[in-house]
């Protein structure tokens, strides 16, 4: 089954750092990214991300380049279109096809990189955040933002149980693998269909427990979220700026500049 | 003292299947309490209508020699002093981190931000779990999610904690911890009461036993006295805890002291009579199955 | 399908969040009215946000080869209606950007209208008009939920298309281009989570 | 005849945690197979990779001799030929109806309907169940819901069947009917092989046992070589079966006949020195802890 990087995330050893830095420095990468023109930003905040990722995050190196290869099918196929229909003026290269003529022109080609860069760099500071902050950090960021808090309490209950489910879906997947249930088309449809209800009935039943066992624990629409202080480090203030200076001048540089 | 009570009580689900059958006992405080019986027998059910999530449909149930009500404040209380950990765990842990959940009860309880934090602090130490208060209780093992679960009543300092089945799908050393917890728990004056299925847990464990069958308490007593009783054991689809039987089968033999009822290996073994007594000096020539005159 | 990060530029990913947001305050508007009322569906709706998400992540399998999976929104808009269903879709949304780095942050507004709004909502009216209409309830929830997922991909492509008009033609003309490669392609697998619903729908009632 | 073997099989999870590490088993046809460790021993592990279901990172699994093929034309038949029974009864019934859910596998095999059928009403028949085939998996118990799981698999007629913890909670006459039926699958030709932390069920019922601890086997032999060696149960976190550890302390004493190892409580007592040897005669003034000079 899928990766789920929270799980990497609860035992990394940015954890514990502060998770409002960490927010800044994601949020600061992702606007940097989409509001640039250059492709030369998101790609200098891909590798600063990466980096930090691989070398202060511990992430083994193979398992990161997998990760970003996950979408890969999409922005190809996107990126693709964008280099063909976008962008005027004359074309770089062409070639007829069922009586159209197909043609990538320099705007075209500028915009697919740029989308290319885009998503690379946006990606990159998601996974930083995403191998480095648990969702159980991000709660607590989240009650700062003063959500209703029946929100919250749906949201951290679903995060438990998504486990919970994951861990009946693989099993139910098991059993039907070992009775041959996704031996084709067919049966892989018919097994999912029993999956699908079976997972349905098993969390309605679930949500029923919960509810009892809730309620044998005195609720009263409570659920404490943490909140703990984690002063920011010097050093990190420091690296951390010397990030943002160093995208903030590629931005001011590369402004109007095109790579082709 | 009794803590608690059930008189003539009765209970069906809204479908009309009947559940408890015309249920008397008595809890009395301090007690290491076992309800035994087969699955379905009604244990889970009797222990929900205990702290008033199913209400009888007959009879009562006395809490401190008052009768429960019903209204949302009765409840509560009831609640907070009769503390149930289910049987699985993922029932009951429902909270993202081990920290959150063990707080669930102290911060519904109502209690001001730094006293939850120190109950929960020390609740995390006493049951041993306090390295794993960050962590997302699916990162946890069997045996430390039950813990998890206990710590999460206990951190309400109920009087009486009842237990289903605490040991189901435990491997030995995670029962090991549990069954050390409760032993302690009990130590320190709680009341504790648990159901279970495992008649040689129940027999080495309790200091007083109900014996459960078809939605009935069909006998109650002493472990020894339960245990001893081989015909409401059929009756309840149960056999004799592997010491006692073991025991009865040497002690047919004579080779017991006249004392009765062991309740573990150790004890088994310290029944046994002595070797000084059984050693014989025998010629050689003697063979396995002779007689020979002593 | 999900758009990734940093995948829109400025203005539409702003643009998306100024649609979306209002939605899905007024769900949560919704959602605090119902628990208020009734406090056991939290835990209810916890487990189907929870069921949401494991669905998706499985995937559906595929005539073509390619990987697609349910997007389970559908069936809780006509469990729940579309005001809730926006709030638990875009708790999952943001789950699979930070579990699972499918979709993202900038895109989640995107995202949200597509799949946790427009899908359900579309299922949703659906849903109601046909049962007005006396229509049999499993092909009514195939109908519904197929309608739904398709509508996801659709507004993705059109998504895509403002963003990235076509020299030629315009926004017309890459829409068709976008829709052609992504809702095209996914009719087939609309068509197979609405009969993957309504299989459910017909087990569970028979459990 | 060996049916299948592992050599030095390793195997990872995609996040790099070793799960299994350089095994080298071999399974005999038609023997009663226990593996045997606490929780995360990496038992239900080997399993999934003995169907095929995980892909082992090194060494390699050899079924009847030849090397595992991961098509899935090869795949297919390694399933259909060893059938796996999950510990949790609730992921392996899918199905709305049992008959439904022990046709799952059959319909699978592409069989025709009537054969379907057949062997469904067979299968269920064989488990006992044939009353139960219209109901949904929901109504029924722990013990009925575990013999639908097993029927489902048995419904392959794979040679291999391999069930995991299959008495976890269950009650004691849900675990006999299912050993009974595992005992009848054995006697007519089936290999078993279960995986269990609890030692008397695998020291009463196994012809053979494996020892896992961390991933490794760390040894294998007849139950009365593993459960006698407690240094290995130590090591693997477990203790020695409730009769052998009774029937230590009794030889220790000298009560019982020099032959090695009853597996069960009727065989301890049959071990027991018979009355006639140990019958003494004592003066009426002897009191029980005096030596008598026989």
């Amino acid at each position: 089954m899928a990766h789920i990087l929270d799980d990497y995330a609860v035992l990394s050893p940015l954890r514990y750092k502060n998770n409002w830095l960490k927010i800044s420095i994601v949020t600061f990468g992702l606007l940097a990214g989409v509001s640039s023109n250059s492709p030369l930003v998101p790609f200098l905040v891909a590798i600063c991300m990466s980096f930090a990722t691989l070398y202060f995050a511990k992430i083994p190196i193979s398992f990161y380049f997998k990760l970003l290869a996950a979408p890969a099918s999409f922005v190809i196929v996107s990126v693709v279109i964008i280099a063909f229909f976008f962008g005027e003026g004359a074309k770089l290269f062409s070639f007829d096809i069922l009586g159209y003529t197909l043609g990538v022109s320099k705007a075209g080609l500028n915009m697919a990189l740029l989308v290319l860069a885009r998503t690379l760099g946006g990606m990159s500071c998601l996974f930083f955040l995403s191998l480095t902050t648990p969702m159980i950090e991000l709660f607590s960021v989240l009650k700062a933002t003063k959500l209703p808090d029946s929100f919250l309490e749906i949201a951290m209950m679903m995060y438990r149980y998504i486990f919970v489910f994951l861990d009946v879906a693989m099993g139910v997947k098991y059993a039907q693998s070992v009775r041959l249930g996704y031996k084709d088309f067919r049966t892989s449809f018919k097994s999912m269909v029993m999956l699908g209800t079976n997972l349905f009935i098993r969390s309605w039943e679930q949500g029923e427990k919960i509810f009892v066992s809730m309620n044998s624990r005195c609720y009263d629409g409570k659920l404490t979220i943490l909140d703990d202080k984690r002063p920011v480090k010097f050093s990190e203030l420091i690296l951390t700026l010397v990030y943002f200076a160093l995208v903030i001048l590629t931005f001011y540089f590369t402004r109007g500049a095109s790579v082709i | 003292m009794i803590i608690l009570e059930t008189k003539n009580l009765s209970f069906s689900y809204p479908d009309g299947t009947l559940a408890l059958d015309n249920i008397n006992i008595s809890i009395e405080k301090g007690k290491k309490i076992a309800f035994v019986g087969r699955n379905g027998s009604g244990k889970s059910t009797l222990f929900l209508s205990m702290n008033g999530t199913h209400r009888p449909k007959k009879g009562e149930i006395l809490f401190h020699g008052e009768s429960m009500k019903y209204d949302s404040k009765s409840l509560r209380d009831v609640r907070k002093n009769i503390g149930i950990v289910f049987q699985n765990s993922d029932d009951q842990i429902f909270a993202p981190t081990i920290y959150q959940d063990v707080a669930f009860g102290p911060t519904n309880l109502g209690y001001p931000k730094d006293k939850v934090e120190s109950i929960v602090n020390n609740t995390l130490e006493y049951v041993g779990l306090t390295h794993l208060k960050d962590k997302p209780p699916h990162h946890l093992s069997g045996g430390q999610k039950k813990r998890v679960a206990i710590a999460g009543i206990v951190a309400m300092d109920p009087e009486l904690i009842i237990l289903d089945e605490p040991l189901a799908n435990l491997d030995p050393v995670g029962a090991d911890e549990v069954m050390d917890l409760l032993n302690e728990l009990n130590y320190f004056g709680k009341t504790i009461i648990i159901s279970t299925h495992d008649v040689d847990l129940a027999y080495g464990w309790a200091d007083y036993v109900f014996l459960m069958n078809e939605h009935k308490v069909i006998s109650e007593g002493t472990p020894e006295s339960i245990f001893m009783d081989e015909e409401n054991l059929k009756t309840a689809y149960l056999r004799r805890p592997v010491t006692l039987e073991i025991y009865e089968e040497i002690k047919r033999r004579g080779l017991v002291k006249p004392q009765c009822c062991p309740r573990d290996i150790p004890d088994l073994v310290h029944s046994l009579r002595s070797q000084q007594l059984l050693w014989a000096k025998v010629p050689s020539e003697v063979k396995e199955g002779d007689y020979i005159n002593l | 399908m999900h758009i990734f990060e940093g995948f829109l530029p400025s203005p539409w990913w702003q643009l998306w969040f100024v649609f979306s947001i209002p939605v899905i305050l007024y769900g949560m508007y919704k959602l605090n009215k119902l628990v208020s009322a009734r406090r056991d569906v939290i835990p209810l709706l916890a487990v189907a946000g929870a069921f949401i998400f494991v669905l998706s992540s499985l995937k559906l399998p595929s005539v073509t080869g390619s990987s697609s999976h349910p997007t389970g929104t559908g069936m809780a808009a006509i469990l729940f209606g579309p005001g809730i269903t926006a709030v638990l879709g875009v708790i999952v949304l943001l789950y699979q950007a930070i579990f699972l780095a499918h979709g993202g942050i900038t895109t989640l507004g995107a995202n949200s209208a597509s799949m946790a709004i427009i899908g359900p909502a579309v299922a949703y009216a659906f849903y109601k008009a046909a049962s007005k209409a006396g229509i049999n309830f499993y092909l009514n929830v195939f109908l519904a939920t197929a309608i739904a997922d398709w509508v996801t991909y659709v507004v993705t492509s059109v998504q895509l298309a403002v963003a990235f008009p076509a020299a030629e033609g315009g926004i017309l003309a890459s829409f068709t281009a976008f829709a052609t490669i992504f809702a095209a392609t996914q009719v087939p697998l609309a068509i197979m989570e609405g009969a993957l619903t309504a299989l459910i729908m017909k087990y569970v009632v028979q459990i």
